[in-house]
């Protein structure tokens, strides 16, 4: 995988939706700017130049509505053409002529997904994030993985956002727009990139307590390294291969683990907290906060209260030192 | 100078309502066209056509038309009157100005509106 | 007044013993190995963000500690070792083997003794 | 200011100022002194003649005001001198040495030197040597017992200690003999007074904070163990046990045990004791 | 100056009667020592107003110095994440409401009549109220943060978070409750503020001859009295929620979230504009007075300050354009939101022009306005960038946002306050404050708000979230927050400096008679407690500027009402459009009774925040004893004389029915209930919408037979008050009156009886399904009316024993006779939309 993206909207993945949106932003930037300019410009004339005519026709009609309005009416065209080619919908024939004005052309637009492509399914939760790849339809329950999406190179995605407590929003800015996720509703997103990347993305409405802490990452790969990962993801944890795994593998069972988190292929099924079937796969740790290798997973099994207060999963508070690194140890295995 | 106490003088609410009649015109054609569009949208009506346009864009430029007629109406009456008699007190002269020129800005605004109607008439998807 | 005094006075007696340094160490880029790997997680660690953890103990002033976790004699060389593969020196200590390079270790060690 | 203040007050406050510089020119001139190291801490240095009274008379006044409403229990009680004179064997002989028999090397050069006890149970009741043992004598060898020796045997010892002026060397030594197989028992009660307070005083005496910095413990900078600092939010004792009274008591006890080549020596910390250093390290925040 | 001037023969003669003067200032004289909190009249309440906004200024500063502080560096722990939720929930909460729509307020309480050459606004003691439970309110709410009780669900108090699942605890209900009535005391002083505008101009002040400001005062008070009910309606609706779990915004139990969002920025967004528009309006008023000439374009300026006002109201899913909602919608407000920036344009281009035709005198008003210019144009922009949807996709809800909110609103608020405060600061206390500080903070305040919030644009466009108390180190964003930080204090210096320039230099003079910046407007005549010695005739935009002699004129008491005719304090009532002169209004003088209703209504509300029911029970009837005691004074029995005020004028000093200045505030008041109604009509059919099966299942429409009994007995209550008005005109005795009173009141009662029935029998209950919760909410609320016309009504009996209320003395009779119409029309109205599924 190579470097990792800032979460920033200024780094447009290439062929992305925010590639549009920061095209537009130039737009805006540089528009804004000539205005700033050419106004303060003029008020620091009007200031300390005396007793000049200043005709209301002019100044009040010419520079306080014409101007406006027609600039107003191109941009209003303008970001209709920008936020339908975003939007991966279907375009009516008016729709497409604005689109053509403009130049922006098919390729640059997302397409709606072909009928029966990858959809994903993401839960918002204070404060992580649910995933559920849907890969035969109706099929939610057989890839199941946390604060991390993968999605192969150049094909729309289809993102299913949810939530199952408060509003949540999704947002990559270096693929796209945010999208809030809201309580009974289903908002959809469609995401696509050509270059592969890890993109850091964070929830972006305030969901109480630890909103600073809920982040999650897009991994773009090649279809097929995203094939592998997929069927590699379908299977269940394999059973732990020596005595440090297995002490590991008691270790969780020992402890509170098993009522909150999933690990497909054992007994653990508490459907709560995060699937951990290949956490040792992932990228980061608690929702983006901490990097993924076994010092941070003892770390954060041990003391998850001081890395993110109020956080539903407790400190482990029965784990020996050996147990806690067995345990740990055994997670990270799970690839 | 002679000032008739008790005198009725013009009433409030009929000249507040004409000054305003055309961004009222404005607000009533913007929330027509807000709420058909939602129920269509909500109700899944949005793909329905009339006159092969899509149900949307063709109420829609029903009520533009009409919205647009009424305060082209109101920016007539009002600049003929201004144009009329040149006797007018100033007062009365200001309130026709008022609603002329309301008008105008209700005019633009009520073709900005517009637009969403005719290019996004079926787009119920949300981004 | 007579406080103070004696502080100053006893500030300038300066004590000198062992010193312990890592030749080739980095502290600056020990430090940046330390925010990557984030030991932070676990132990506080003065000068690197968010390093509050209470896992395991506080590194403060570590130059002066006498022992690596209660067993060691604090040495460069230990500590160095113990950094990257703590239980082969403590069987039971919950602080795993971290995977990092020499060099790493030998950075972190000199940040670690940079802290007086 | 001279108009300010009239004579009477003047010649006040003058003397008040004069008593006032002097105060702090003496003080000064002994933290010179100190400082300059002209000073001698060593052993063979002797103290003035000035310095030991005045020492003993303290040692006296202090110990007639504090021990003053200890009652003594019967000290006649069958078994007494035994125990007593194990823990005499075991604690007090090396430094304070018994009728015919030599102080060991550690007792003999110590300053000030141990009294011999014969006497001093000659010259004081028993509640004062009862205060004395119990309690220790600061700047002086003389540890506080109550945190090695049981209550009881506390007592057993003054038992014996009374009956040692009046003892010849075959007499200790027979008793000595037909105490063998006893030993002196560790404390076992439950302190009176549970306080932070008291938790610091055990902490000292078993000289913790000669290994610890431990929060709010006044000490030498120790730097030996991990500085004990808002223990309660540790997760890990010694980076083994999961942090809590029990597993804290059971490490303070027997620290091997728990960590095997851990540095920490085993100083048979009573139960009670370790239960009192568990619940003030758990509350610090 | 016009010829006029010396022909002109003035509305009274010279010399005046000897102890006129004596009397005017005897009658105006305001109460001394602590006495002077039981003070009513404008110029007192307006300065408590306004010092009391400033103090809640400060406040919140200190709270924002926090947040930056914590944020200064990457991963800092010096405010922990609950402490800093509180902490930005209550920044937020206390500048909007506590400060910034108070303060334009309180400006509007302090100017206007001064402006208006009237001497006081209509209803003083309504004002004194607004401002006193607006205070003790205040202050409680901001004490939560000290006692850990702040709320933490940021300014905007998004349910579900907000509510009882997510939100246990007091916190939320201290927003709820305590924001929820400090909105009630903004309307009570929106109804002032509009009646006083339209009913006591000086004569001659037709609408083309209002000065800007009180144009904006006028539109910005219509739109509290239609803004503010959707966020009262919301908080209701959530209280009643988090208190007995009526589900409105429960989606598993047919509610919505998102209704909530619609309801809070119906109101947010106009709220903006309601903070904006009075700072344009000073900016007008101040830049032709330091321009030295008249406002270019005014006619435009008036038409842009309207429309704003409209559209302001078309803009309010702009701020959820994140939420899912359809492409098309959006795009709808897309569009609002940038027609709205015309008329902003307008006005900045008139104020251009009006810059470039005078010659500037650069005095520290005009530097704060230039600073206005340079902050405020961004925040435009980048308001107008915010417009376009896709774009806002990107930057919703992050630090571009914040930078946006804080460029217009400290922009186009704050300065044009500071300008205000310096620009006016002579018209309270006869001298200038201090060029040397003023300059200063001028200075520190345009740096330190450039350095503090420019660089959020570029922290928001890095990807920074807004809300988040603490972020990594390996996000880039650390040397912005760095500079914002170091902004954010030197920001705060500047505004200690004019603070502290104030303490000094402000001091409120009995007396003033100065000009200093030659401005044309009425509030630069000589003033005292009584306002004008006389009450001018005006005929033009500028007065002072075209009638050269109008100071003394007007001084010498040559205008209209130059003493107290009655003996009371009064002021003249003119006429809403043509400004002639009506009827001579009597004002009330101090009183305690508005602090202890003001006190008496806080505590009431704050005590059942904590759940004390006792004392929150007391602070109700210490509120609704003084209110009555003081409405009782009210109202005085005519003199029945005709009172010369000049020129030949005669007036009553007494008007009643649909002319009376009580009319007006009626009407306004149903106004405001009217619209709280209609936004529950469409929280209604909002569920429908949301749902697959109206009503859901298993319940069912409200039973027809007993509804119609309902709107029967309604329709009955009402038309029982409108035949007592026909006696009443033609003089019944009492008895028929008191009777016809009492039966309307029973007659309300049954129709809410037979209502309850209704939905009773349909086994609809409120805490199951929104459909429910929504249907007894109307029913509660029409409740809520009818317990107010049994009240008013008793309230009017007790008058008409008193022997207080008859033909031409009839104001209360005829509030009870409003609001029972008003009532009337409601409960059908809420029987036709319990029905409406059967309809449609």
């Amino acid at each position: 995988m190579n470097e990792e993206h800032l979460q920033s909207v200024l780094h447009a993945a290439p062929g992305s939706g925010a590639e549009l949106l920061s095209g537009l932003g130039i737009v805006l930037y540089v528009g804004a700017a000539l205005i700033f300019v050419a106004v303060i410009a003029l008020v620091l004339h009007a200031t300390f130049t005396d007793r000049l005519r200043a005709s209301t026709r002019a100044w009040v009609v010419g520079g306080g509505i014409v101007f406006p309005a027609v600039a107003l009416f191109l941009l209003l065209n303008y970001s209709i053409a920008v936020g339908s080619a975003v939007s991966a919908i279907e375009s009516g024939s008016a729709l497409r002529l604005l689109l053509d004005c403009f130049r922006i052309d098919s390729k640059a637009r997302i397409p709606p997904p072909a009928p029966g492509s990858l959809r994903i399914h993401v839960d918002g939760k204070q404060w992580w994030w649910d995933v559920r790849y849907e890969v035969r339809s109706g099929d939610t329950s057989s890839i199941v993985l946390a604060n991390e999406l993968r999605v192969p190179l150049d094909e729309p995605v289809e993102l299913l956002l949810t939530t199952s407590d408060v509003i949540h929003s999704f947002w990559v800015p270096s693929l796209a727009g945010k999208v809030d996720m809201i309580p009974g509703r289903t908002n959809r997103l469609v995401i696509r990139t050509s270059e592969p990347g890890i993109y850091r993305g964070q929830c972006a409405e305030y969901c109480g307590g630890q909103h600073a802490l809920m982040a999650l990452y897009v991994i773009a790969q090649p279809r097929e390294e995203f094939e592998a990962w997929l069927t590699r993801q379908a299977q269940p944890a394999e059973a732990p291969r020596d005595d440090l795994l297995r002490s590991g593998y008691d270790a969780f069972f020992k402890g509170r683990c098993p009522e909150c988190h999933t690990v497909r292929g054992t007994p653990a099924d508490g459907a709560s907290g995060p699937d951990l079937t290949h956490v040792g796969a992932r990228h980061a740790l608690a929702a983006g906060t901490l990097r993924n290798h076994i010092g941070t997973m003892a770390g954060w099994i041990a003391g998850a209260q001081d890395i993110k207060p109020g956080n539903p999963m407790p400190d482990s508070e029965v784990y020996t030192g050996r147990e806690l690194r067995a345990l740990s140890a055994w997670l990270e295995s799970l690839e | 100078m002679s000032i008739q106490a008790r005198h009725e003088g013009r009433r409030f609410t009929p000249t507040a309502l004409f000054i305003c009649g055309g961004i009222l015109i404005w607000a009533s054609d913007f929330l027509a066209v807000y709420v058909i569009a939602a129920l269509a949208c909500a109700k899944g009506w949005a793909a329905l056509t009339i006159a092969g346009m899509p149900i949307v864009a063709f109420i829609g430029t029903i009520l533009t038309i009409a919205a647009c007629a009424g305060t082209a109406a109101i920016l007539r009456i009002g600049l003929k009157r201004l144009q009329a008699n040149g006797r007018l007190d100033a007062s009365m002269r200001f309130i026709y100005f008022l609603s002329a020129a309301i008008g105008m800005l209700a005019l633009i605004a009520i073709l900005f509106n517009a637009l969403p109607a005719w290019f996004l008439a079926t787009e119920c998807l949300p981004y | 007044m007579l406080p103070i005094a004696a502080v100053l006075l006893l500030g300038c007696t300066h004590e000198s013993g062992y010193e312990p340094n890592v030749p080739g160490g980095n502290a600056e880029r020990g430090r940046r190995a330390i925010a990557a790997l984030e030991c932070g997680v676990c132990h506080e660690i003065p000068g690197v963000p968010g390093a509050w953890g209470h896992v395991g103990p506080p590194l403060v002033a570590y130059r002066g500690n006498v022992y690596i976790a209660g067993k060691q004699p604090n040495r460069p060389d230990v500590l160095m070792r113990f950094v990257r593969d703590a239980p082969s020196l403590a069987p039971d200590t919950a602080m795993p083997a971290i995977a990092m390079s020499e060099t790493q270790a030998r950075d972190i060690a000199a940040y670690l003794y940079s802290l007086e | 200011m001279p108009s300010l203040i009239h004579k009477p007050t003047r010649k006040v406050v003058l003397l008040a100022a004069g008593a006032f510089g002097l105060v702090v020119l003496g003080a000064i001139g002994a933290f010179v002194v100190l400082l300059s190291g002209a000073y001698s801490t060593a052993a063979t240095t002797q103290h003035f003649k000035i310095t030991h009274r005045l020492l003993d008379a303290g040692l006296k006044f202090s110990v007639r005001s504090y021990a003053n409403g200890i009652e003594v229990p019967d000290l006649s009680r069958a078994g007494m001198l035994e125990r007593g004179i194990a823990c005499y064997r075991t604690h007090c002989v090396q430094c304070h040495g018994a009728p015919g028999i030599a102080r060991h090397a550690e007792g003999r050069g110590m300053l000030p030197i141990a009294s011999d006890l014969a006497q001093s149970a000659r010259e004081w009741p028993p509640e004062w040597l009862y205060y004395v043992t119990r309690k220790g004598v600061r700047m002086s060898g003389m540890p506080a017992w109550e945190f090695r020796i049981s209550n009881e045997d506390l007592w057993s010892t003054i038992a014996f200690l009374t009956q040692l002026p009046f003892m010849t060397h075959r007499d200790y030594v027979e008793l000595d003999a037909r105490s063998r197989d006893l030993s002196c028992r560790a404390p076992t009660e439950v302190p009176r007074e549970r306080s932070p307070e008291y938790a610091k005083v055990v902490f000292r005496q078993y000289a913790c904070h000669s290994c610890h910095r431990i929060e709010g413990v006044v000490g030498p900078k120790s730097r030996v163990g991990p500085a004990l600092v808002d223990w309660s939010r540790r997760k890990y004792v010694a980076g083994v046990l999961p942090n809590n009274e029990e597993n804290l008591v059971r490490f303070i006890r027997d620290p091997q045990a728990v960590s095997p080549h851990s540095l920490m020596p085993k100083l048979d910390v009573a139960e009670v004791h370790a239960r009192e250093m568990a619940r003030y390290l758990m509350a610090l925040e | 100056m016009s010829a006029v001037d010396s022909a002109r023969a003035l509305p009274n003669p010279l010399p005046r009667p000897p102890d006129e003067l004596e009397r005017l200032q005897h009658v105006w004289k305001p109460p001394k020592g602590w006495r002077l909190l039981s003070a009513v009249n404008n110029t007192y309440i307006g300065l408590f107003y306004t010092g009391a906004a400033l103090l809640f200024l400060v406040l919140g500063g200190i709270l924002a110095l926090l947040m930056r502080t914590q944020l200064a560096v990457p991963e800092n722990d010096l405010v922990d994440y609950d402490l800093y939720n509180q902490l930005f929930t209550m920044h937020g909460s206390v500048m909007m409401f506590l400060f910034a729509v108070p303060v334009i307020e309180a400006i509007g309480i302090l100017l206007l009549p001064a402006m208006l050459g009237a001497r006081d606004l209509p209803f003083p003691r309504l004002s004194a109220y607004a401002f006193w439970a607006y205070f003790a309110g205040g202050i409680v709410f901001f004490g939560t943060i000290f006692f850990d009780v702040a709320p933490d669900g940021g300014w905007f108090m998004y349910p579900p978070l907000t509510s009882f699942k997510f939100s246990p605890g007091l916190r939320s209900d201290f927003w709820l409750l305590g924001i929820g009535f400090i909105e009630i005391s903004a309307i009570a002083g929106a109804i002032e503020i509009v009646v006083g505008i339209l009913r006591t101009r000086p004569p001659g002040m037709t609408l083309d001859k209002m000065p800007v400001y009180v144009w904006a005062m006028l539109i910005v008070g219509g739109m509290i009295i239609f803004g503010f009910p959707p966020v009262i309606l919301a908080t209701a609706l959530l209280e009643l929620e988090r208190a007995f779990h009526w589900p409105f915004f429960v989606a598993e139990q047919g509610g919505d979230s998102l209704l909530w969002q619609h309801l809070f920025w119906l109101f947010g967004h106009p709220d903006v504009y309601i903070i904006f528009l009075p700072g344009a309006g000073l900016v007008s008023m101040i830049v032709p007075a330091m321009a030295r000439t008249p406002l270019v374009g005014y006619k435009w300026v008036v038409l842009a300050i309207v429309v704003t006002g409209f559209i302001s109201f078309a803009l309010w899913v702009h701020h959820m354009f994140a939420t899912g909602m359809p492409h098309l919608t959006t795009s709808f407000f897309s569009a609002a939101s940038m027609a709205v920036a015309i008329p902003a344009g307008i006005q900045v281009f008139a104020w251009l022009a009006t810059l470039r035709r005078g010659r500037v005198q650069l005095a520290t008003p005009t530097w704060f306005i230039l600073g206005f210019f340079g902050i405020f144009v961004l925040g435009g922009l980048t308001g107008v960038m915010l417009a376009v949807a896709p774009y806002d996709w990107q930057v919703h809800d992050t630090y571009f946002v914040v930078a946006h909110l804080h460029y217009v609103v400290i922009g186009g608020m704050v300065f044009p306050v500071f300008a205000g405060i310096y620009y006016w600061a002579p018209f309270v206390s006869g001298k200038p404050l201090s060029e040397r500080m003023g300059k200063w903070a001028c200075a520190l305040m345009f740096g330190g708000f450039n350095l503090a919030f420019f660089p959020m644009h570029i922290s928001g466009l890095l990807g920074m979230p807004r809300r988040v108390w603490t972020y990594s180190d390996t996000l880039g964003w650390d040397t912005w927050n760095m500079l914002s930080t170091v902004g954010a204090f030197v920001l705060a210096l500047g505004f200690a400096i004019a603070l502290l320039d104030l303490l000094l230099h402000l001091r409120p003079a009995g007396k003033v008679d100065t000009n200093p910046w030659q401005a044309g407007t009425l509030e630069w005549l000589p003033l005292d407690d009584y306002g004008v010695r006389s009450i001018p005739h005006v005929e033009s935009r500028e007065p002072l500027w075209d009638q050269s002699q109008l100071r003394e004129e007007v001084d010498s008491g040559r205008h209209y009402l130059p003493g107290t005719l009655t003996g009371e304090r009064e002021t003249i009532v003119t006429s809403a459009i043509d400004a002639r002169p009506e009827y001579l209004l009597r004002l009330p003088g101090p009183s305690w009774l508005p602090v202890f209703a003001g006190l008496g209504t806080a505590a009431f509300f704050l005590c059942l925040t904590v759940k004390l029911f006792i004392p929150s029970m007391i602070g109700a009837v210490v509120a609704l004893v003084s209110i009555f005691k003081w409405l009782w004074q009210s109202e005085p029995a005519s003199t029945n004389r005709l009172y010369d005020i000049g020129s030949g004028v005669e007036l009553r000093d007494h008007m009643t029915g649909r002319r009376s200045h009580s009319w007006w505030a009626m009407v306004v008041l149903m106004l405001v209930d009217g619209t709280i109604f209609s936004c529950l009509v469409f929280a209604y059919f909002y569920f429908w919408t949301v749902s697959t099966k109206w009503p859901p299942p298993p319940f069912d429409l409200p039973d027809g037979a007993t509804s119609i009994a309902a709107a029967i007995a309604w329709s009955a209550s009402a038309a029982v008050l409108a035949v007592a008005h026909r006696w009443l005109r033609a003089g019944v005795r009492r008895g028929a009156l008191i009777a016809s009173l009492v039966g309307a009141a029973m007659l309300a009662w049954m129709g809410f009886a037979l209502n309850f029935m209704t939905l009773s029998d349909a086994n609809v209950r409120p805490d199951q399904h929104a459909y429910g919760a929504v249907i007894y909410t109307m029913l509660a609320w029409q409740g809520l009316h009818v317990a107010l016309i049994t009240l008013m009504g008793g309230y009017t009996i007790a008058r008409v024993l008193a022997g207080m209320v008859d033909d031409t003395r009839r104001n209360t009779f005829d509030n009870t006779r409003l609001m029972s119409y008003y009532t009337a029309a409601q409960g059908l109205a809420a029987l036709f939309v319990m029905h409406s599924p059967s309809v449609f």
